[in-house]
């Protein structure tokens, strides 16, 4: 092997790259195609669904969710709903594990698709009860597979309904039947 | 120093506007009124220049390594380098309370200034110069030295000791690199038998490159050692020193440094042109053929090729460590240069007036010797060297099913 | 498949060289007294037979009675591996002898220990603080670090 | 006449171009020659193990992707190990596929970046190091689309893994499985038998075998020193003894051969990820288990072959809901016992070489 030919190969390679195109893209006017299970900062929250059970607050491992209750008299699905009087959803130490989303027992919770949530100071990063229930219904299919199964991409723009959020896709049950059911299990 | 402003067609024609302008008692005036035009109008063009180097060497590296370079400000990012020295410009200007005030001054302008003045005898154009000195090879290799003690004036004056070992290591391996380096040039000046760069151009009547294949090797990586490139960055060598000598220099005076750095890069390139590759004339190999672009287009465009070369350089070699370096300089490069001086003289000594044909004959009998020279090192090294990917095995151990 | 090596054998074997340094033994560890483990140590890395030539890890664990350091052994040679467990008594000086001599590996880990579990290592020759600065309070893997 | 000389102390971090992070090296230099080095540590010390006494045994995988942040599939991998061998927990065979297909990606990802920064060090101004990156896009690209995220993934859970892949994923993985070697062959050319390269690294911080293994040095260190020695093979987990590998071993345990065993690996685990992909059978991904699940007292050991080393979980139960103590037995920082024995005797510029060479991970130095 004649001297000089291992740096000669390697000239040779970082010339075809330079033909190659660009593998960066210009960022806030072109975006990377986001994978419909990614875990973003947005949650998107359905009130409807939500019993206030908290579980997700006592998943969290950074202790970061601080949900507030009150006995509202009324029912979703199986079991007994609060009132939300607080979800306070502290993202600046949120690390975005999801387990909060795997912890709902109701799919009321999904990881979002933002990541672009930049504040002056870190107190204002704070997700309120208020800015969920604003917020666009844009979930990622993160951990609901009955999203994915139907081919839901949070990318297409669709927002999801909260009857359409659920594990078991069927007509919300109404509030007497819920009633009714609630009762029968006692 | 009378017939050399004779020849220049730019100093006399501006020469005559100026005395135009003048009345008749200030006639020595136009004197100086052209000569300080003259050098605004190439120092104005060398900083554009290296501005637009700075610029293209970004955006060409970015391509080589498959990103974009800048493209935010201006049109294709081409106002980067405006934004950068705006940027550079309202930084604070800091200076260490254990740096020396005179050499952390001066180190900066000095460095500059070495490779402002370079340009001074690099021809654009047949009678487009500023000066053709009769030494002008001389001068090109002596300028660029002041560099090597502004480096380690700013290195020792910053009074830090990643900037002190960045400077010992410029001052270490520059003085070795100009040893090769004028070695290397001694070919070309007995080919071209005169040290004015206007007649070296003229003397190529087969560009040098091919004439000299083995003087233009050594001459591209002791420049490349000169101007402190990749592979010999060893003094500013971020992974090492942070940033070498210049580790203590913020603002414009970094902004300096770096614009001094840079400008090597061109100054160097225009060197190459010239000395290499026929200067202002066209590189083609009829000599006669046609003069398509202006002559100094043509030394601009070949600026621009060997920019690109020293960009490429740097984007795929790591660097050398520096007992590697210098091991490299007095082993390889400096008897490389030697066999080519002498093989060039026993050929001129043959041929004193060679015609177009043995010119020829020369350009085989030195591109033999180079590849002589390459295959003789390769088998030096060769007879106790090993493939270097055989020193790793693959081991097999069949899998235990569980 | 590294075999884990059954702690009585090894600990009838240990307890044939050293009477009284093997206390008891378990499914795969075996406990011995803090006094002798630099001996123990060596008897079990040059040993033919057991040849435990590199230390996985040395841990320390805060019973808050007594602390335990468990050092976790293998032998590269015969592909088998033992744990190996000492007690330690009290909560301030506590003390046990440095293996660094007979494994080098045994330096930043047992360093580690000193400054997360407080477990001093006699015979270091580097016993300072790692992962936190020099003049932190206290030794905070302690269950009663910071009232706890 | 001999002049007076002195010699001089510089602090090379915590920060630092190439410290790999906020490691911190005192070194006494003479000249440019190298005559002693302190290494400090824990500029990143977050306390891990005592943030893991306070979390549930599902919370700590949270934890481990933030440990070594480059191979968080590997960490999340030796951690549930640990909690299943502690709790008796079964794993589904697919869940064991699926594991170790996406810990040998990650091993990949893991090593691409090794051997850029390393290159890196050598002062090759960033090129490997952005077709390292290229490369190692694609593979994080992957594990967004299984979990959601590239880096940390904390995508395996005590008894199993959280999700199935999507449907796209298995294409997805074909065409990268059929492009990449394409692209290493491509870095090979580039580095491999670069003059440079080779004159920087050859026969330079040497570590011999002995040393290596008196030292606790662990895997592709270890193997570059001449140690056939790779936890995949010697005590295989998951369902690694189904797979057909070879382990690459070095002779000489120079840096180059550690730099060249990463790259050998690389192909070895493309290997291993493309038997995944044949052999994998459907079935269930996670076993019923609980989100608070309360072990029985007593201790776990489980180590795996991560990509710096033996990355191993030394927990303690006393039947909570939490580890009673979680050690972590991290190979980056073990990696750093020879450092000194490697170091002295060479040059400044050498240090970042071998340094680069050993591929350690701050997050999991200082944990």
């Amino acid at each position: 092997m004649p001297f000089g030919l291992g740096i000669a190969k390697g000239m040779m390679v970082t010339l075809r790259n330079l033909a190659r195109k660009p593998v960066t893209v210009q960022y806030p006017e072109q975006r990377v195609t986001q994978n419909p299970r990614f875990r973003g900062e947005d949650f998107v929250w359905y009130e409807e669904r939500c019993t206030g059970c908290a579980s997700c607050a006592k998943y969290c491992p950074q202790g970061i969710i601080k949900i507030v209750t009150s006995p509202s008299g009324e029912q979703t699905q199986e079991g007994e709903k609060y009132k939300l009087e607080t979800f306070d959803i502290e993202i600046a130490r949120c690390m975005f594990c999801g387990l909060c989303v795997e912890a709902c027992p109701y799919d009321a919770l999904h990881m979002g698709t933002g990541f672009e949530r930049a504040m002056p100071r870190k107190s204002d990063l704070v997700i309120t009860v208020d800015e969920l229930r604003a917020s666009a219904k844009r979930p990622s299919t993160w951990f609901r597979p009955q999203l994915q199964d139907r081919g839901y991409d949070p990318a297409s723009g669709e927002e999801v309904s909260w009857q359409d959020a659920g594990r078991e896709a069927t007509v919300a049950p109404t509030y007497d039947d819920m009633l009714k059911r609630w009762v029968e299990k006692r | 120093m009378e017939s050399s402003f004779d020849k220049n067609a730019l100093f006399a024609n501006l020469n005559d506007i100026f005395l135009d302008l003048l009345p008749e008692s200030l006639s020595w005036m136009a004197y100086l009124g052209t000569g300080l035009t003259i050098i605004l109008i190439m120092v104005n063009a060398v900083l554009m220049l290296t501005a637009f180097g700075t610029y293209m060497e970004r955006r060409v590296l970015g391509r080589f390594q498959t990103r974009l370079g800048p493209n935010r400000v201006g049109p294709f990012g081409l106002l980067q380098p405006l934004a950068d020295l705006l940027k550079l410009i309202t930084k604070e200007d800091l200076r260490p309370e254990s740096a020396d005030k005179i050499t952390f001054f001066l180190a900066p302008v000095l460095m500059v200034t070495s490779m402002l003045v370079v340009v001074a005898v690099v021809p654009f154009g047949k009678d487009s110069f500023l000066a053709d000195l009769n030494i002008g090879v001389l001068y090109l290799v002596g300028i660029p030295t002041i560099a090597t003690v502004s480096m380690f004036l700013g290195g020792w004056g910053s009074g830090n000791r990643f900037a002190l070992l960045g400077a010992a290591r410029a001052v270490a391996m520059l003085i070795s690199y100009e040893v090769p380096m004028i070695v290397s040039l001694a070919g070309i000046l007995i080919l071209a038998g005169s040290m004015s760069l206007v007649d070296v151009v003229q003397a190529q009547q087969i560009p040098f490159i091919l004439l000299q294949p083995i003087a233009f090797f050594v001459f591209l990586v002791s420049a490349s050692a000169e101007m402190n490139r990749s592979p010999f960055d060893l003094m500013e060598a971020e992974s090492e020193l942070t940033a070498g000598f210049h580790t203590e220099f913020s603002g414009m005076r970094f902004g300096l440094l770096q614009l001094a750095e840079f400008g090597e890069v061109v100054v160097t390139s225009a060197i190459l042109a010239t000395l290499f590759l026929r200067g202002w004339e066209n590189p083609f190999i009829p000599a006669d053929w046609q003069q398509v672009l202006p002559p100094q287009l043509w030394l601009i465009g070949k600026m621009l090729f060997f920019m690109l070369i020293f960009t490429w350089i740097r984007a795929t070699l790591p660097r050398m460590r520096i007992d590697q370096v210098m091991a490299f300089a007095w082993k390889v490069l400096f008897p490389l240069a030697l066999i080519n001086m002498f093989v060039t003289a026993a050929l001129v000594v043959a041929w004193p007036d060679p015609t177009y044909t043995q010119l020829w004959i020369m350009v085989g009998v030195n591109w033999a010797v180079a590849i002589g020279c390459l295959t003789g090192y390769t088998l030096s090294r060769g007879r106790h060297r090993q493939k270097p990917t055989e020193s790793v095995r693959l081991v097999q151990i069949p899998a235990e099913v569980n | 498949m590294t075999t884990q090596l059954q702690g009585e054998a090894v600990g009838q074997q240990l307890q044939g060289a050293f009477p009284d340094a093997v206390t008891s033994w378990g499914d795969g560890d075996v406990r011995v007294q803090p006094d002798s483990i630099v001996d123990i140590c060596r008897y079990l890395r040059d040993t033919p037979d057991l040849a435990m030539d590199y230390l996985s890890s040395i841990t320390g664990v805060d019973y808050v009675e007594s602390f335990e350091v468990v050092y976790h052994l293998t032998s590269l040679t015969h592909n088998h591996s033992v744990v190996l467990k000492t007690t330690l008594y009290g909560r301030d000086d506590v003390e046990l002898p440095s293996v660094i001599n007979v494994w080098k590996g045994a330096d930043l880990q047992e360093r580690e220990v000193w400054d997360l579990m407080g477990i001093g290592f006699t015979g270091h020759p580097n016993m300072k603080r790692i992962l936190t600065w020099e003049g932190f309070p206290g030794h905070p893997l302690r269950k009663d670090h910071l009232g706890g | 006449m001999a002049l007076p000389s002195e010699s001089i102390t510089i602090n090379l971090g915590p920060q630092h171009p190439s410290t790999h992070g906020v490691f911190r090296i005192r070194v006494t230099l003479d000249g440019e020659v190298i005559q002693d080095i302190e290494p400090i540590f824990g500029y990143l010390h977050r306390g891990t193990e005592k943030l893991a006494e306070e979390r549930t045994y599902t919370q700590i995988v949270t934890l481990t992707d933030r440990l070594d942040y480059t191979s968080s599939m590997i960490n999340n991998q030796a951690y549930v190990m640990a909690t299943e061998k502690l709790a008796g927990l079964e794993v589904p065979e697919r869940a064991q596929y699926l594991r170790v297909l996406t810990a040998e990606l990650q091993r990949v990802a893991s090593h691409l970046m090794g051997i850029g920064f390393f290159l890196q060090d050598l002062g090759a101004m960033g090129t490997p190091l952005m077709y390292c990156f290229r490369e190692r896009e694609r593979i994080l690209d992957l594990f967004e689309m299984i979990c959601g995220a590239r880096v940390t993934v904390s995508y395996m859970r005590p008894g199993g893994v959280t999700q199935e892949p999507p449907p796209e994923f298995w294409p997805a993985l074909k065409e990268l499985l059929s492009e990449f070697p394409h692209y290493i062959d491509e870095l090979e050319r580039l580095i491999l038998e670069n003059e440079i390269v080779v004159a920087r690294t050859k026969g330079v911080g040497l570590l011999p075998r002995e040393l290596a293994i008196d030292s606790s040095i662990s895997g592709p260190n270890l193997r570059a020193s001449g140690v056939a020695w790779d936890l995949r093979k010697a005590d295989p987990y998951d369902v690694y003894g189904r797979m057909d590998f070879d382990i690459p071993v070095g002779s000489n345990g120079d840096s180059y051969d550690r730099f060249l065993v990463r790259v050998m690996e690389i192909h070895q685990s493309l290997r291993i990820v493309e038997q995944c992909v044949q052999q994998i059978p459907d079935g269930p991904i996670r076993s019923e288990v609980p989100y608070f699940f309360r072990p029985p007292p007593g201790d776990a050991y489980a180590h795996v072959e991560a990509s710096k080393g033996e990355l191993g979980f030394y927990l303690v139960s006393d039947g909570g809901i939490a580890p009673y103590r979680c050690k972590i037995r991290a190979p980056s920082f073990i990696n750093l016992t020879a450092l000194t024995e490697m170091l002295l005797g060479w040059k400044v510029a050498d240090l970042m070489v071998i340094f680069g060479s050993l591929d350690v991970n701050m997050g999991e130095v200082d944990r």
